[in-house]
């Protein structure tokens, strides 16, 4: 559960630090002995909720062990501290891609770390390129992160795309039906955003290919706040698996929906929310068993490393999808430019090809992406866990079906 | 299937018009339009996490305390912002004002709500059991909402229709100019007026609290869902928001169930631009 | 003289690209996008009192219309058809609502974004498949820069014309009193028509000329509720019925936000919700009226 | 052929009847007063007339041409002008443009020099001419009045209908007024008034409707419906008001 007064207060002086750091930012490029680093991220309006959880407490961590360590390593073996130069850009793309001008025209960083969400990645890209900054883009989403890939060769799309993640979900459930423990009916639910509908879409051919029948399919819009109507038709189609591709919102309120009503489905997958640290505490200390995007390698003592300094840092611990991999992404950086310093094509390149450790395990980019990705968690004895792809390193066997609420 | 629409609907519906009753009170006595509704109910659902948070109290004794509260906040807004602005001008310019200046209002709650709670996504569990009526199984919570809604919604209906207070406040919000001839303090009503609507607006937020997941730049949402409601009903018109909210409920709930959950906002939109377009005055109004 | 000075000052205006940093280039097309904005907000709201929170509902149709045809069709076209739409959808909304009064109106054209932003989305999932759309233009942020130029040229410069006009008078009397506007002679829905399609269709123009610079569209990142509400306050605040009070509201305003930002992000909204309240408290008929009224208490004072 | 006619003009607010079957003209050059208690349906029915309300049923004809169902701006712009019984001006626009605004809409639609000319020559009349480029905002209640009867003069209508455009004014005032009628009736215009003021009634028209209860009552001259038994039982049967 959030603790709103220790929020508060790590939100507080995690302002006075970024107000200290922009003071002297402007004169900082001219000093050998640091590298500015600047981000712009939505710290107001809609997207700051998802900012606030995967991305900016990730910079902030990162930035602070890094310099707490005496700087950034640089090929020659000398450290460099970051200093920090921090947008906001009000969840507005216009204000986004005026502050990327300002990060890369004006404040002249040495590096520029990419916002929180799809369109804000996309919308920054052709940016990006035509400064040369490598964009290593986290929380963005997307089946054509290829396209991307190819199109702006300094771009790195590191979270995968819509339909691994539909696909991953149905290689699970498929599993269990074989095994014999559900049936071959799914009940799903989408949210009619763009990610959303880029699951649904990626996942109705999935289910079909599968052998699944879907008896129940409807998108709701952005907004909603009430399920009873959704859950309880969801009750009534017969289905063993229950499937949102959710927002935190919805994935909360039919999380709460679903334990009013007893609805107890073999399988309960919710999508973004689901993996986050106070999804127990919504779940009323019952999330045992819920399925959800994303995950962590429960066995990794990396991981286990991250998740404790985290909560040391913030105050809470990270969400158990995108906060990971951002934070590996950050890990990337660093190891790149102490192999071949700050030069924006040689990051690229070494980013590209190179190999790297980071709390995610050993990290090789394919064609400028991020394959190796965990595609379906599930809460285990209090922690969200990886359970598929079967196949990786530290996964879970999924528990099927899932206890009582 | 009819019996689910009719039980969901109406628990939703109870939620809908607990939260459309304070808006309705304060446009219709104060003549304020006030925009920033939303964020005074996301700062009592705040402050309702905050107390069971820190100090462990239970949601249920805030919902009934925080009632007094917000009716202490809405008289001294009243009296600090809304009554210069009812001072200097009236009718279409009073509107204008009111809604521009509750729109800075809005933007400064949610600021503070931001730099006091941050922006994530705020949920808690409070009575998340199921209780079965006919069959259907509804939230507790949600059901204490419809409980609260129609006992106060109720009470107000009838205060309003039978006590002498209720009277004065029905003769100001039909004739503001006309009342003082009566020997009736118009700025002292207008004041009460505005703070019971931010007292509904605060127990109503608290009672959101229990149920729903909430952040704090969410609160334009519930202006606008408290809006469509109020000009269903007819501005200032309590029982009217009282059925409209129900009747809302019950075609979000007949919308989604029957038709497609895709369409519900759809449908919330179209009746209230129809309302808006043929009877502005509210569907249970007189012409 | 003006007819000299206005011309040069447009090409200055136009030349800084070349000496300016892509930073200050942006600032720059963000401070003309709201020029635009707040100036075509007031052609149509400043007069008539009718305040409308839709700004963004024609600002993001623009938006979308070129996300949707920015692979099948060359960009002038596209922009021609922008017009087209922005023009229909304004006819379609004012022959509705422009007979609803006061608040009716502020609280319809407060739904209204959210209303096409259902559509949309509705039509996007229904129809077109999926949601979401990107918009590979071949536009640099010079070009988007001198075509807001023009458009803010074109905006202020109509508005100009008209004040001078049949129709801007008509709008004032509107402003003042509809039922002597009607017993006048004026007919109220023509009068009323005429600007609210003009000034809806350089909003939508103007999201049109904007929205190369985002590359993804999405109904959520378009009808961006903010962009309505600062164009509304950055109107009020230079003066809604003075040809350049929206143009002076927006320029300051805009800074102000952009320092905000990189300053104090944490208090931006505290800030524009005070400013909102001062304004409505301090300047009711903006800055320049305000400004204007000083000067003529002291000239009173000393004469 | 009358100038303007009203036929069976009635107007229904829900299941009150304001203004019932009320029949009556008016000649070209007519001064013509229509009297009644408060509440009698006088302003209602200068409204019809006028299109500010929509009637139920009946009709108006300028000249023949009906006007029922036509909106205000259109029957301002066939001809009828009008004040208001709660004076109506324009506080943020200049005397200028107050009273302009008629002569670019109305008939004749005029603009640019010719629509100021009108303008002055109306402004002229009522003797405001040199404050012109004032404020509205700024004007005592008379000058308001005038300005509102300006206004009305630089439509060059061919009714003018004037819903008490005497009262509230002090003796001396009342005389001017009286005088400034009686001068625009001399120079052809056709007058439709609404008034109290007896002394102005016998002063100015030799001729008046009255109503009751929504009903014309009385339509004679002005000496013998003063004398009306009907008459004199409406007006005292709402003596405290009269």
């Amino acid at each position: 559960m959030v603790n709103l007064f220790k929020h508060a207060k790590a939100c507080t002086t995690a302002f006075a630090v970024a107000a200290a750091s922009f003071m002297t930012a402007g004169h900082a490029t001219a000093a050998d002995d640091t590298i500015t680093i600047g981000y712009a991220v939505a710290l107001t309006g809609p997207n700051a909720t998802g900012a606030g959880i995967s991305t900016v407490p990730n910079y902030r961590l990162w930035v602070d062990q890094v310099n707490g360590e005496g700087g950034i390593e640089m090929p020659d073996g000398s450290r460099k501290m970051i200093e920090v130069v921090e947008y906001d850009d009000r969840s507005s793309n216009e204000d986004l891609v005026r502050a990327i001008e300002r990060l890369a025209s004006q404040d002249k960083v040495d590096l520029i770390l990419p916002p929180w969400g799809t369109g804000a990645n996309l919308a920054i890209a052709p940016l990006m390129a035509r400064f040369g900054y490598p964009q290593l883009a986290v929380t963005a989403v997307t089946d054509k992160a290829p396209e991307f890939a190819a199109r702006w060769d300094r771009s790195f799309w590191m979270l995968g795309g819509g339909h691994d993640y539909a696909t991953g979900l149905v290689d699970v459930l498929a599993q269990a039906r074989d095994a014999g423990t559900i049936n071959n009916k799914i009940a799903a639910v989408s949210v009619a955003d763009g990610f959303g509908i880029d699951l649904i879409k990626g996942a109705r051919p999935a289910f079909e290919e599968a052998g699944f029948e879907l008896v129940y399919d409807e998108s709701y819009p952005l907004g909603t706040s009430d399920f009873a109507a959704i859950m309880s038709e969801a009750q009534a189609s017969g289905a063993d698996s229950f499937v949102a591709f959710s927002y935190p919102p919805g994935s909360f309120g039919m999380t709460k929906t679903a334990q009013a009503m007893g609805f107890n489905p073999k399988v309960f997958y919710i999508s973004v929310g689901g993996a986050f640290p106070i999804y127990p505490g919504i779940a009323d200390g019952k999330a045992d068993g819920v399925m959800a995007i994303g995950g962590v390698d429960g066995t990794s003592d990396s991981v286990k490393a991250y998740f404790d300094a985290h909560t040391a840092f913030v105050g809470n611990p990270p969400d158990s999808w995108a906060s990971a991999v951002t934070f590996a992404s950050l890990e990337m950086l660093e190891q790149a430019i102490g192999r071949v310093g700050l030069d924006h094509g040689d990051l690229a390149a070494e980013l590209s090809n190179g190999t790297f450790d980071t709390v995610i395990g050993q990290v090789k980019l394919e064609d400028n992406q991020l394959r190796d990705l965990w595609t379906v968690g599930q809460w285990q004895n209090g922690a969200f866990v990886g359970v598929g792809p079967a196949d990786k390193t530290g996964a879970a066997a999924p528990v099927i079906p899932k206890p009582e609420w | 299937m009819f019996v689910t629409i009719l039980i969901l609907g109406l628990v939703l519906g109870g939620t809908y018009a607990l939260l459309a009753l304070g808006l309705t009170l304060q446009y219709g006595i104060a003549r304020i339009m006030n925009l920033a509704y939303g964020e005074l109910t996301l700062a009592a659902a705040f402050v309702l996490v905050a107390l069971m948070q820190g100090f462990g109290i239970s949601p249920l004794l805030t919902v009934a305390l925080i009632g007094p509260v917000g009716y202490v906040v809405g008289s001294l807004l009243y009296t600090v912002m809304m009554k210069p602005l009812v001072a200097r001008s009236s009718g279409g310019k009073l509107d204008v004002d009111s809604i521009l200046a509750t729109f800075g209002l809005l933007f400064l709650i949610q600021g503070v709500l931001l730099l006091v709670f941050g922006p994530n996504f705020t949920s808690i569990s409070y009575l998340d059991k199921g209780v079965t009526i006919f069959g259907v199984t509804v939230a507790l919570n949600r059901l204490i909402a419809l409980g609260i809604c129609v006992v106060v919604g109720g009470a107000l209906v009838i205060a309003l229709a039978t006590t002498r207070w209720g009277l004065a406040l029905r003769a100001v919000a039909q004739t503001p100019t006309s009342a003082p001839l009566v020997g009736l303090d118009v700025n002292k009503v207008a004041r009460q007026g505005f703070a019971l609507g931010t007292a509904l607006a605060a127990t109503a937020g608290a009672t959101v609290a229990m149920y729903q997941t909430f952040s704090a730049s969410g609160g334009v949402v519930f202006t606008m869902k408290a809006l469509v409601i109020v000009i269903m009903g007819g501005v200032g018109n309590v029982g009217g928001a009282l059925a409209a909210g129900l009747l809302l409920g019950l075609v979000e709930t007949f919308v989604a169930t029957a038709i497609d959950p895709g369409l519900t906002l759809a449908a919330t939109f179209a009746i209230f631009l129809l309302v808006l377009l043929f009877r502005p005055q509210g569907l249970f109004g007189k012409a | 003289m003006k007819y000299v000075i206005y011309p040069v000052a447009l090409a200055l205006l136009a030349a800084v690209p070349f000496v300016a940093s892509d930073y200050a280039l942006g600032l720059l097309i963000g401070m003309v996008t709201y020029v635009t904005l707040a100036s075509a907000w007031a052609m149509f709201s400043g007069p008539t009192h009718y305040v409308s929170l839709a700004t963004v509902a024609f600002y993001g149709a623009g938006a979308y219309v070129v996300a949707m045809l920015n692979e099948v069709m060359a960009y002038p076209m596209i922009l021609l058809i922008t017009a087209g739409v922005g023009a229909a959808m304004a006819l379609v909304v004012g022959l509705s609502t422009l007979r609803l009064a006061g608040v009716y109106f502020v609280i319809f054209s407060f739904g209204l974004a959210e209303l096409i932003r259902q559509l949309i989305t509705w039509y996007e999932i229904n129809i077109y498949g999926t949601l979401g759309r990107y918009i590979f233009v071949d536009i640099t942020a010079r070009g988007i820069y001198w075509q807001m130029l023009a458009l803010a040229a074109i905006t202020i410069g109509l508005t100009a014309y008209i004040n001078r006009s049949r129709l801007g008078l008509a709008l004032r009397v509107i402003g003042d009193d509809e039922v002597v506007a009607a017993h006048s002679g004026i007919p109220l829905a023509r009068m009323k028509l005429m600007a609210f399609v003009l000034s809806a269709t350089i909003l939508t123009l103007a999201g049109a000329i904007a929205s190369p610079r985002w590359v993804y569209v999405e109904p959520a990142i378009v009808f961006n509720p903010t962009v309505s509400f600062l164009t509304v306050i950055m109107a009020l605040f230079g003066g809604a019925n003075r040809l350049w009070g929206p143009a002076l509201g927006a320029i300051p305003l805009f800074l102000a936000f952009e320092y905000l930002s990189a300053h104090f992000p944490d208090v931006y909204p505290i800030f524009l919700g005070a400013l909102f309240i001062g304004v409505v408290f301090l300047f009711p008929n903006g800055v320049l009226a305000g400004i204007e009224g000083l000067r003529r208490g002291k000239k009173e004072e000393t004469a | 052929m009358s100038l303007l006619t009203i036929d069976k003009a009635t107007k229904k607010f829900g299941g009150l009847t304001a203004v019932d079957g009320v029949s009556f003209s008016l000649e070209q050059g007519e001064i013509l007063g229509l009297l009644g208690p408060n509440g009698s349906g006088k302003t209602t029915l200068i409204n019809l007339i006028s299109g500010a309300l929509p009637m139920t049923s009946g009709d108006t004809r300028l000249n023949g041409v009906s006007l029922a169902g036509k909106r205000a701006d259109q029957i301002a712009h066939a001809g009828v002008a009008r004040t208001f019984q709660l004076v109506r001006i324009l506080p943020s626009l200049s005397l200028m443009e107050n009273v302009m605004i008629t002569a670019v809409f109305g008939a004749k639609s005029h603009w640019g020099q010719a629509a100021k000319d009108t303008a002055m020559t109306a402004l002229g009349r009522v003797g405001l001419a040199d404050r012109a480029t004032a404020s509205a905002g700024s004007l005592t209640y008379i000058d308001q009045k005038r300005l509102e009867l300006a206004r009305a003069l630089a439509a060059e209508p061919e009714v003018l209908l004037l819903d008490e455009w005497l009262a509230g004014l002090n003796p001396t005032e009342l005389a001017q007024g009286i005088a400034l009628i009686r001068e625009l009736s001399q120079s052809g215009l056709t007058i439709l008034m609404v008034e109290h003021i007896m002394e102005a009634v016998r002063a100015l028209c030799p001729r008046v409707v009255v109503m009751n209860s929504g009903s014309l009552i009385a339509d004679e001259a002005t000496q013998s419906a003063l004398n009306d038994p009907c008459v004199i039982a409406a007006y005292l049967g709402d003596s405290a008001d009269a």
